[in-house]
């Protein structure tokens, strides 16, 4: 069984091959409803494999990421509420807006580990939320129109297609550098201070402050799913900050298979594929996929990939996997 | 290689004293071994070098310079590095890449986003010469997590070695091994004699009187006496210490 | 390139939509289904539902396919069930749409696709004023049309000195802004609590050290009903006069009973109203579902009846239907008495006061006034259609 | 009047704490000594809440609907344990976190079913309703009997988990639950009883707030959050930790929502103070927290002082 053909390995390319059909298969069967509908899954996975850097990587239970998800979608209302409709400001808001919140919640959250860490992260978001909600300016609760897609040149966010294309590239490009990254110097570094900090501290380097870096890259990263959110939708709103949403994405991190790189892609497809499916059964939908989940929990040790993972060795026990890590 | 140096080295824990005034003076090159019963005070004396604890009191001097504010990673890059008593290795890691890691860390930085680390020419090639040192070239793609107590102890040892540190401390690296397997250990120390300064503290009498060039001994957290091994085993408070009789 | 091309016809086919039969009615329905306001929207589909069955399941003489579309109440879910409806359901009309965060939330797709929208559960403002649209109706209210008949109601009864209340969101702002907007008189203090809020003994104690001659609240759904209880709990019922918009309702009676016993609630339908359209409509909602319909169970039924006449009116033709439903309003019975669109498709017609009373072993609601009759709302001025 | 004001808003303070602490005793106990992160422990409370709902109206008294409550949720609480939460101790708090989230959808979802979407009506018992006169305001009779409940839960876990033999094993279990095992304690047995101990707690919780707050599905995910603040600043596993730190946030968001906007009104002017007042003090709770875990992450009462 050649390497490349192992289904682990084959997963992700065949799963973007398929994704990239997606739009011409809807426009084919005149059903752009796909399109927006898969956008909407690609963006989450964005959001997901961002999170899977700070959670899957570095270890840091973030119960408060739909917070940078909502800084990124602002950072792109609020520049079209005041008229600005250039993408490259709405991307700079967006990037910077992002980079600063995750240092600045970072800094003070890294101050604490385990369930500390947990219940800050989701204090931040919390903050955020109320802090949205009594803007009035903005249009608070009930949220805010963008009245400017981002437009890059040619490029205009604001149809579906494009949109499509715009947010299949962005994560293919960062799962490709997901990929890499896990083996880079920084990467191993990372993960090795998920394993042991005071370790990693006694070789020289700086556990925390790498783990600060990799907290500000997932928010960033985080922020620009938020802002390809904003353009979807064409509205904002604080309730895509709620706490259920940063549970959301943790879920999808760890059901497709948390520390993995193909992991977020499949938890986020799964979740969201799963969920529209069961709605379209019951309207009591939520009775059936609370259980599926929790199943997942007791029995899927380490996610969709993993059990893929798993699966094969069983299948076709491979020479010992050099630089496979197993969480 | 480097030296160190301790003048009045003090540790407290609320009103214990762990650490009495010690002071050391190590020369580069050699091989000082520190023994003394359990509780008398080694890992803590350790932990005071490499920077884990704060001393209470007195200095640090490594290579002539005072580090006794420096936290752990700064002494680390400065080649003053440890291994550890209790194993603590990345077990979801391969043992060429602890070393590579290891490598990396004490030499260069992991600010690096992309290439991967075993692609590091210097970093490989000292994690493999490590790993050749320490006889575990074999099992370099085996995930740590699967290897046996002993091998983790050498692998131990290599994270160390692979770092080209400038002085080693090693904190009772026989420790849990078979008789055999201290005899390998001891044969690897005494080809890195020459090469690195080393501090070691160990339980094992044979290996220290094998490998010491002067022994200090440490007894409720005092330095009692630093000599050469043949006079170590001929001082009587020591003989006491070690036979039982209770000092007055 | 040939697995791609294999591919696109195959899963072209399998995500066709299923080929309906061409002359039917596609009506979409999107409402809060589940959450802590999922009481609202069952409420409207039960009452649209129950219109749908009263007419033989067919809705101005075609045959009728209800989409139901659960929108969590979060505005993200309520967009993709929308995009949904027009894109894959290809609905002619769609229904509902929640309150005003997640109605706002599908405006953009709806006016862009011009599919003919009819809101059985907001009003916001933007839609009645200058984003006004020619295919979005509103069944229900204009956001501020309630508060706006209970600041008449208290200036009317010459009440001095009124205490104003309200959640810390846009809905909460705008009610007590519609209430001053008719209320002349001393605002003692205008207190914004916090969103979902549990415990309001805080704020209670607050309210009755200032000793105001009454006070104004709009708690929609759970916080209204513990708003209320704490309320009565506090002894202030009974000696402070309690005026209030969505909070006391058809929803919230059955779980606050006595709690509500002497306030008085603002709206434009009540079980209560005394027309013959209504008598038959609440027997029947009483006899399917086994209790008595609110507000939001109104509009669902009006909504569909509304269809029924301009569906038949605009025979088919998607085109003419926004035009049909305009013209339709007219001829509807509604419920609620008195009802048409205003020029930006709002609803101009009366708004009540009704009083929560002990009635025997019951506790009921009576009409004890008409504030506003035949009423406009203030944002239509700024609307640019005719 | 301002002095009576300020009397009857820290007696509302102390109210809201207990009520907090009453479901937090219940969750530091089953995070901190089985280091199992339950984030379904809201759920057990609207379990409380709907048990004693439905007792009481079916006629019962009140504290025939207590007893209910206790029972139904201790009954959940069991059932829960030995089919989901028993095989996930040794797991990672993540698994924890993700089996939780999937009970909570479950239960609201259910309760959604069963009961549907109308909140329940509570009637405060006949005993308890009236206000008492507190230098001329009238305080509800009920609020007293929450925080006198309370207080004796309070006493109550502290006497069962400091001066009982299965309290002592609680606690055994607790740092060491291999020699608790090794010594022929039924390790299993025990973690049952103690997540069934939580969950009664939390039924207990449900049932007083029932007459105070609308009972209807979801009614735990508010409070929950609320709920994990309280434990994070007690320091995890703390019972006297959790009696503290409930006050604490009882009596600062009370306080917050209350002087925050007008403190602001004399600093800012109106418009400002009207939009900023209520911001912050739905954040006060979160902002007290940021500030507990960034300068004690162990929480202000550890729990090695249990």
């Amino acid at each position: 069984m050649t390497d490349l053909l192992r289904p682990s390995r084959a997963l992700l390319p065949l799963l973007f091959l398929l994704l990239a059909c997606v739009p011409f298969a809807a426009a084919a069967a005149q059903q752009p409803f796909w399109t927006s509908f898969f956008a909407r899954i690609l963006i989450y996975a964005i959001a997901a494999s961002a999170l899977n850097l700070a959670l899957g990587y570095g270890g840091l239970v973030s119960f408060g990421h739909a917070l940078f998800l909502g800084v990124g979608a602002y950072a792109v209302a609020l520049p079209a509420f005041h008229g600005i409709g250039s993408g490259w400001v709405h991307l700079l808001f967006c990037l910077a807006g992002g980079a600063a919140v995750a240092l600045v919640i970072g800094a003070i959250s890294l101050r604490t580990s385990g369930m500390a860490f947990i219940m800050i992260t989701l204090a931040f978001a919390q903050m955020g939320y109320f802090l949205l909600v009594s803007l009035k300016f903005y249009g608070g609760d009930d949220g805010l129109p963008v009245a400017a897609p981002s437009r890059f040149g040619a490029l205009d966010l604001g149809s579906a297609p494009v949109l499509y294309g715009v947010a299949w590239a962005v994560l293919l490009v960062l799962t490709w550098w997901m990929s890499r990254l896990r083996a880079a110097p920084f990467g191993m570094a990372l993960r090795a201070a998920r394993q042991n900090a005071r370790r990693v501290d006694a070789m020289g380097l700086q556990s925390r402050r790498l783990q600060l870096a990799a907290f500000t890259l997932s928010g960033t990263a985080c922020a620009l799913a938020g802002a390809l959110l904003a353009n979807l939708n064409a509205f904002v709103s604080p309730s895509s900050m709620s706490w259920s949403v940063s549970g959301e994405l943790i879920v999808m991190v760890v059901l497709g298979g948390i520390g993995t790189v193909a992991g977020p892609v499949m938890g986020a497809l799964v979740f969201l594929g799963l969920e529209e499916g069961l709605k379209g059964v019951t309207e009591h939908w939520m009775a059936l996929f609370g259980p599926l989940i929790v199943l997942m929990a007791m029995f899927g040790r380490r996610g969709i990939v993993g059990w893929i993972e798993a699966l094969e060795q069983s299948r076709w026990p491979a020479r010992a996997g050099a630089g496979r890590g197993r969480r | 290689m480097a030296s160190l140096q301790t003048t009045d080295l003090v540790k407290h824990f609320g009103g214990l004293t762990v650490t009495d005034r010690v002071c050391l003076d190590i020369r580069p090159g050699e091989l000082h071994a520190v023994i003394g019963p359990n509780g008398a005070g080694k890992t803590t004396l350790i932990n005071q070098l490499s920077g884990e604890l704060r001393s209470s009191g007195g200095a640090v001097r490594f290579d002539g310079q005072d580090v006794t504010g420096w936290a752990v990673h700064r002494r680390a890059r400065a080649g003053l590095l440890r291994s550890y008593q209790i194993t603590s290795v990345f077990e979801e890691f391969t043992v060429l890449e602890n070393a590579a890691l290891a490598a990396r860390a004490a030499r260069g930085h992991a600010w690096r986003f992309w290439r991967p680390l075993l692609a590091d020419p210097t970093a490989r090639a000292a994690a493999e010469e490590a790993l050749r040192a320490t006889g575990l070239e074999a099992h370099a793609g085996t995930p740590a997590g699967e290897l046996a107590y002993g091998q983790r102890r050498q692998l131990e040892l290599a994270m160390a070695l692979a770092a080209q540190p400038r002085f080693l401390l090693l904190d009772e690296p026989m420790a849990g091994m078979s008789v055999q397997e201290s005899a390998e250990v001891t044969r690897l120390l005494q080809g890195l004699k020459r090469r690195y300064t080393i501090l070691l503290v160990e339980h094992d009498m044979d290996a220290v009187f094998a490998l010491a060039d002067r022994i200090s001994v440490l007894v409720y957290g005092r330095l009692m006496f630093t000599g050469s091994p043949e006079e170590i085993r001929e001082h009587p408070e020591v003989r006491a210490v070690y036979l039982g009789e209770e000092l007055d | 390139m040939m697995f791609r091309a294999l591919w696109k016809a195959a899963c072209g086919a399998a995500l066709a939509a299923p080929l309906i039969a061409a002359q039917a009615a596609n009506i979409g329905l999107v409402a809060p289904l589940s959450g802590p306001q999922a009481i609202v929207g069952q409420d409207q589909v039960d009452g649209f539902m129950l219109a749908v069955e009263q007419l033989g399941g067919k809705l101005g003489g075609q045959s009728t396919n209800v989409f139901k579309e659960d929108d969590q109440l979060r505005p993200e879910v309520g967009q993709q069930a929308v995009r949904k409806l027009i894109d894959k359901d290809k609905v002619d009309a769609i229904v509902g749409l929640s309150f005003s965060n997640v109605l706002m939330g599908s405006l953009p797709r709806i006016a862009e696709s011009g599919v003919v929208a009819i809101a059985t559960n907001a009003g916001p403002s933007p839609i009645a004023g200058a984003q006004c649209k020619p295919s979005v109706f509103s069944m229900a209210w204009q956001n501020d049309g309630a508060a706006e008949a209970m600041g008449k109601f208290v200036q009317d009864k010459g009440v001095k000195r009124v205490y104003l209340m309200a959640p810390n969101y846009q809905a909460g702002k705008d009610m007590l802004a519609g209430f001053k907007r008719f209320y002349k008189g001393e605002v003692v203090d205008e207190v914004y609590t916090q969103v979902n809020q549990l415990d309001y003994s805080a704020e209670i104690a607050q309210l009755q050290a200032a000793r105001p001659d009454a006070v104004f609240v709009f708690y929609p759904g759970g916080m209204g009903i513990n708003f209320v209880k704490q309320m009565s709990q506090s002894g202030l019922t009974g000696k402070l006069p309690l005026y209030s918009v969505f909070t006391v309702d058809g929803t919230t009676l059955p779980s606050l009973r006595d709690a509500a016993v002497g306030t008085l609630s603002g709206g434009m339908y009540d079980a209560a109203l005394d027309t013959p359209e209504n008598r038959r409509f609440v027997a029947a909602f009483e006899a399917k579902y086994k209790r008595t319909p609110s507000l939001y169970a109104a509009t669902g039924y009006d909504a569909a009846n509304l269809l029924d006449i301009a569906l038949r009116k605009a025979g088919g033709d998607a085109k003419k239907l926004a035009a049909a439903v305009k013209a339709s309003a007219a001829e509807l019975k509604s419920v609620r008495g008195p009802f048409r669109f205003g020029k930006n498709n709002m609803p101009v017609q009366d708004y009540y006061a009704f009083e929560t009373m002990r009635d025997g072993g019951k506790v009921a609601t009576r009409v004890v006034g008409t504030p506003l009759k035949a009423h406009v709302d203030a944002y239509a001025a700024q609307c640019p259609l005719n | 009047m301002n002095l009576t004001l300020l009397l009857a808003q820290l007696l509302n303070g102390l109210q809201y704490g207990v009520l907090l602490f009453l479901l937090a005793a219940g969750l530091t106990l089953v995070f901190g000594i089985m280091s199992f992160v339950n984030l379904a422990h809201g759920s057990l409370y609207m379990v409380g809440a709907y048990a004693a709902a439905l007792a009481y109206g079916a006629g019962g008294s009140f504290t025939l609907a207590m007893l209910t409550a206790m029972a139904a949720a201790l009954a959940v609480g069991l059932i829960l344990e030995t089919t989901v939460v028993s095989r996930l101790y040794r797991r990672d708090h993540l698994d924890h976190v993700l089996a939780t989230f999937g009970l909570v959808m479950f239960f609201n979802e259910a309760v959604r079913i069963v009961w549907g979407p109308q909140p329940l009506f509570v009637q405060v018992p006949e005993s308890l309703v009236g206000t008492v006169d507190l230098l001329g305001f009238g305080y509800p009779l009920y609020r007293f009997a929450i925080i006198v409940a309370g207080l004796v839960v309070a006493i109550g876990s502290y006497l069962l988990i400091h001066k009982t033999r299965v309290g002592m094993l609680i606690r055994a279990g607790a740092q060491n639950p291999q020699m608790v095992a090794a010594l022929g304690i039924p390790i299993g047995l025990l973690n049952a009883l103690l997540f069934g101990v939580g969950a009664m707690l939390a039924g207990v919780a449900g049932a007083m707030a029932g007459p105070v707050l609308s009972v209807q599905s979801g009614m735990g995910d508010a409070v929950l959050i609320t709920t994990l603040v309280v434990i994070v600043i007690g320091g995890i596993g703390s019972v006297t930790g959790a009696f503290y730190a409930a006050l604490i946030v009882g009596v600062v968001d009370t306080m917050g929502r209350v002087y925050l906007p007008l403190l602001l009104r004399q600093v800012a002017d109106r418009s400002v103070a009207d939009a900023a007042g209520p911001a912050l003090a739905s954040m006060s709770v979160y902002l007290l927290m940021a500030l507990v875990l960034a300068l004690r992450p162990q929480g202000l009462f550890p729990a090695h002082r249990t």
